[in-house]
């Protein structure tokens, strides 16, 4: 039995606007992915990529997400990313970048990423950092998502063959 | 460079062979618009438009981005011969198959001929008439 | 593999075979090129610097030589003995089935060599059960089939247990039915022996049809006789001679620029305007005995002093024959192309370009 | 190699469009076609009319393009089902169901298509590609399919007429080729106007976009056609319905079928 093999892209929103955060929902990053798609490859490449398309993941507060598709017309989907220009929710435009972080071939691999890029992000907040009392609070933040990578370790173990991909 | 006529001498003329394999950069179709009614005409600059349009629907920007040559195109009959880069074949072929209507009018092109030799579309045996 | 995404930038495979020698060397495989390439659809010449027709030409080109259409043979009529010992074993003997598809239907062809090539489908190939091997371009299935029966065989008598099995297989097992070109090449006896050995059937002669016209202030790439390959700024390459022939032959426009919106395609460069070029077209079935005639006269053409640097003969070969080039298999993927092209130079050094498409062995 | 075939010009009661139809099929190069009856059991269209035959269409076949050979005109039956009781109608005997050529299932839920790959009589399943799938194709059911010589169809002129149709069509095929790896698979047009007719190489060319090889592409439009047909006559035969009459063979009947696989058309009532 041969299993599909998906790709996902791990991608971080990038967006000047404050109301930004509000409006971001699945259903708003899928219509615009797939909308890009469907400018820059057509029809033709629409279809390939809406073949076991999804969101897998939104996080509106950090802005990142988690695409899927098959790893057959995943070069499809990629190329497409860095043509968005904006986010249409509620029939309002905001405009927004994608900036892709990670390609991987299965979730847990860009899960160990994405953990590892934020406690990244939190040790840079925290060399930055002025006051006493942030600096605590960064400090216990970055303590307890070790702490989540660890378990994360010993629990999902079934995938075995996780190649990362970054190619 | 070129020796004069006169020299009909047999000089030692020296052998080379060479073999180029899938070394043609381009492809070549010959192709013909149909339209349901008759009279319609277009122009060259509409036709080239016509099927940048059709890559546009299926290929997106990407496949109007492909460089698709008009070579020659007859106004009166609706012939014409393109030239596409090799690698972008399938992607115009499929384009101008999938194409169903100029202005709202039903039209179908009919691919009449493909070649990597541009020479090959100069005879084809197969429209070879007899009488 | 399933990758649908490499698939569609895939090239069909083609060939382009470029050789270079000496008209009047005595190792140049020019002639046994043009005599192996059997079944020729369409013959052009192009003479730059030419106004006129010379007389020469017109006379060759008169003397082409018909070719005849037979409805509706059996093929076996084509392995009987009186027909073998007519035509067959007495000059050359040239037949192709018309009208059939080489990637659809069964097709044959008789080549002067006295090789009949039968190429059939899966379900004819073992109706007829005569001995065969699987086409090379039919995949691991194969549901094409490549039969050759030499007639000009010494053990191909009337009386051998060979003949009469293929009398058998082609009359009474699966009797095969098609349209023919045919023409016969030979020293003596008069033309019109095929009209009537035929008689019975519905037969038809034909005369290949001849144009002459003469283009106006054309760009031609300037060529080096020695330099296939071409130099920067000094001589065009022989595959960029190839595409601008086609361009010249299929009236494409030679003069746009790289910011040209409908074309993008110019002369090669350098290149040197000529004021007339004469181009000559024959189509028809025409031999390779004749385009041998045709070349000689190129050659004569040369020895007064003329303006031309060069003359290009270009012949197509038919895109449903089942051999390209002697025995070499030939195929349709999408254009079946099988063709060649002579430039002959001033000193009479020459260069053929044999180009071959997906379904076709290396000429 | 067989000629090219179109197993779908649907059926339509005008017989001038449908002369149109075949006409265009020759013209473009399709050396046999097949008439398409559809049986939609939601749209209580239930009887099973007789075939027309193409003595009746035609006093003369039309030639096949560069070919001097006239088309070969079929007869096949489509049911469109979403109940197996909808398929009962295929053993039955006594209608007029033993004069088609091939027959032919649309399964509309993930069920039927299973009965439909393993048991059903049939020799082509069509694949939907006017919408998104409404079931998972699974990897057996089409295993069986592929070992029992039962081929998919799928059709071209939805992705012709319309952009969504299209994105449904080309989507569909892929999630179909991932499975079937690009065989059995038979691509026909569902035309209704000559003008959405294409030329076989066009087609062939057209299966690259639904994820097959350039030679199961061209197989696609010809010999697996003539598969279909031959395991239309092996279900015919093996019934037991049609019985077969011996006939002089004449020179003309030059078919590309062998005589062990030689179709047996007449039939004795």
């Amino acid at each position: 039995m041969v299993r599909f093999k998906n790709r996902y892209f791990l991608c971080e929103i990038i967006s000047d606007d404050s109301r930004f955060q509000q409006c971001l929902d699945e259903r708003a990053v899928h219509n615009t992915v797939k909308n890009v798609i469907a400018r820059m490859h057509g029809d033709f490449g629409l279809a390939c990529c809406s073949i076991a398309f999804s969101v897998k993941y939104l996080n509106a507060y950090t802005g990142i997400v988690l695409l899927c598709c098959r790893k057959d017309f995943h070069r499809l989907l990629w190329s497409s990313l860095p043509f968005i220009t904006y986010l249409e929710s509620r029939n309002q435009r905001y405009p927004c970048s994608f900036n892709t972080l990670h390609v991987g071939a299965t979730i847990r691999t860009c899960q160990k990423f994405l953990i590892h890029y934020n406690s990244n992000q939190l040790l840079a907040l925290l060399r930055n950092c002025t006051s006493e009392a942030d600096r605590q609070a960064i400090q216990e933040s970055v303590q307890s998502c070790m702490f989540v990578e660890e378990e994360q370790f010993h629990s999902k173990d079934e995938e075995s063959d996780d190649s990362m991909q970054m190619a | 460079m070129i020796e004069s006529g006169d020299d009909k001498g047999f000089k030692p003329a020296s052998y080379e062979r060479i073999v180029l394999k899938n070394a043609s950069e381009y492809y070549y179709l010959k192709i013909y618009l149909e339209f349901q009614e008759v009279g319609i005409s277009l122009n060259a600059v509409e036709f080239k438009q016509l099927i940048i349009s059709a890559l546009k629907r299926l290929h997106g920007e990407v496949g109007a981005a492909l460089p698709v040559d008009v070579l020659s195109y007859e106004e009166k009959t609706l012939l014409a011969i393109l030239r596409v880069p090799i690698t972008g074949l399938v992607k115009l072929w499929s384009a101008l198959t999938l194409l169903d209507s100029y202005q709202n009018r039903k039209c179908a092109f009919r691919v009449i001929q493909t070649s990597p030799f541009l020479l090959a579309l100069a005879g084809n045996s197969r429209e070879l008439v007899l009488d | 593999m399933f990758v649908p995404l490499r698939w569609l930038r895939e090239t069909p495979r083609h060939l382009l075979v470029c050789e270079r020698s000496h008209v009047r060397h005595e190792r140049s495989r020019h002639a046994s090129h043009v005599r192996d390439h059997a079944f020729n659809c369409r013959v052009s010449f192009l003479i730059p610097d030419c106004g006129i027709v010379p007389e020469a030409f017109k006379s060759a080109v008169a003397g082409l030589g018909e070719y005849y259409l037979v409805k509706n043979l059996s093929l076996h009529e084509l392995v009987t003995e009186e027909f073998i010992n007519t035509f067959v074993k007495k000059g050359s003997c040239y037949a192709l089935t018309y009208n059939t598809r080489i990637d659809q239907d069964n097709t044959a062809a008789l080549l002067p060599t006295g090789k009949l090539i039968l190429s059939v489908d899966k379900d004819t190939y073992e109706e007829l059960g005569l001995q065969g091997h699987p086409s090379r371009y039919s995949g691991k299935k194969p549901m094409r089939y490549i039969i050759t029966l030499d007639l000009s065989e010494s053990t191909f008598g009337p009386d051998s247990k060979k003949h009469k099995r293929i009398i058998w297989a082609l009359k009474e097992k699966k009797p095969l039915e098609f349209d023919f070109l045919l023409a016969w090449h030979h020293t003596g006896s008069e033309e019109s022996i095929l009209m009537s050995y035929f008689s019975k059937n519905q037969i038809q002669a034909l005369q290949p049809k001849v144009t002459f016209s003469t283009l106006r202030n054309v760009q031609c790439p300037v060529l080096d006789n020695n330099k296939l390959k071409g130099e920067p700024e000094a001589a065009c390459s022989a595959q960029e001679f190839f595409e601008w022939l086609g361009a010249i032959l299929s009236c494409v426009g030679l003069e746009n620029t790289p910011s040209s919106f409908l074309s993008t395609y110019s002369c090669p460069q350098p290149s040197t305007f000529v004021e007339q070029v004469l181009l000559c077209t024959i189509t028809g079935f025409i031999l390779p005995e004749k385009i041998i005639c045709l070349l000689e006269q190129i050659c004569c053409y040369f020895e007064e002093p003329k303006l031309a640097h060069w003359i290009s003969l270009v012949v197509h070969g038919f895109a449903d024959s089942p051999v390209s080039w002697r025995e070499c298999e030939h195929g349709f993927l999408k254009g079946g192309e099988n063709l060649y092209n002579l430039v002959i130079f001033r000193s009479l050094d020459y260069w053929l370009q044999m180009a071959v498409g997906a379904h076709d062995d290396c000429p | 190699m067989a000629g090219f075939v179109d197993l779908n010009i649907p059926h339509s009661l005008e017989k001038e469009s449908l002369r149109k139809l075949v006409e265009a099929a020759a013209h473009l190069g399709y050396s046999t076609v097949a008439i398409n009856y559809v049986i939609d059991y939601e749209e209580k269209k239930k009887e099973v009319v007789k075939p027309i035959s193409s003595s009746e269409l035609f006093t003369s076949l039309p030639m096949v393009q560069g070919k001097s050979k006239p088309i070969k005109i079929l007869s096949r039956l489509t049911l469109v089902v979403s109940d197996p009781s909808h398929c009962n109608i295929l053993r039955a005997t006594s209608t007029n169901i033993k004069f088609y050529d091939i027959f032919a299932v649309f399964p509309k839920n993930g069920k039927l298509f299973h009965v439909a790959c393993t048991t059903l009589d049939v020799d082509l399943v069509c694949i939907n590609v006017t919408e998104k799938l409404p079931f998972y194709i699974k990897r057996p059911s089409v295993n069986v399919a592929i070992d029992r010589g039962i081929y998919f169809e799928l059709v071209y002129v939805p992705a012709i007429k319309d952009s969504t149709m299209r994105r449904y069509t080309i989507s569909n095929a892929l999630s179909l080729m991932q499975i079937c790896r690009g065989k059995n698979i038979v691509l026909s047009s569902a035309a209704e106007k000559p003008l959405q007719m294409r030329g076989p190489y066009d087609v062939a060319n057209l299966g690259w976009l639904f994820g097959l090889s350039e030679s199961n592409a061209k197989a696609a439009v010809s010999t697996n056609g003539r598969a279909v047909l031959l395991h239309g006559e092996a279900r015919k035969t093996a019934c037991g319905v049609v019985h077969t009459v011996k006939k002089p063979r004449t020179p003309d009947e030059d078919d590309s079928t062998p005589a062990t696989k030689r179709p047996k058309w007449h039939c004795d009532e």
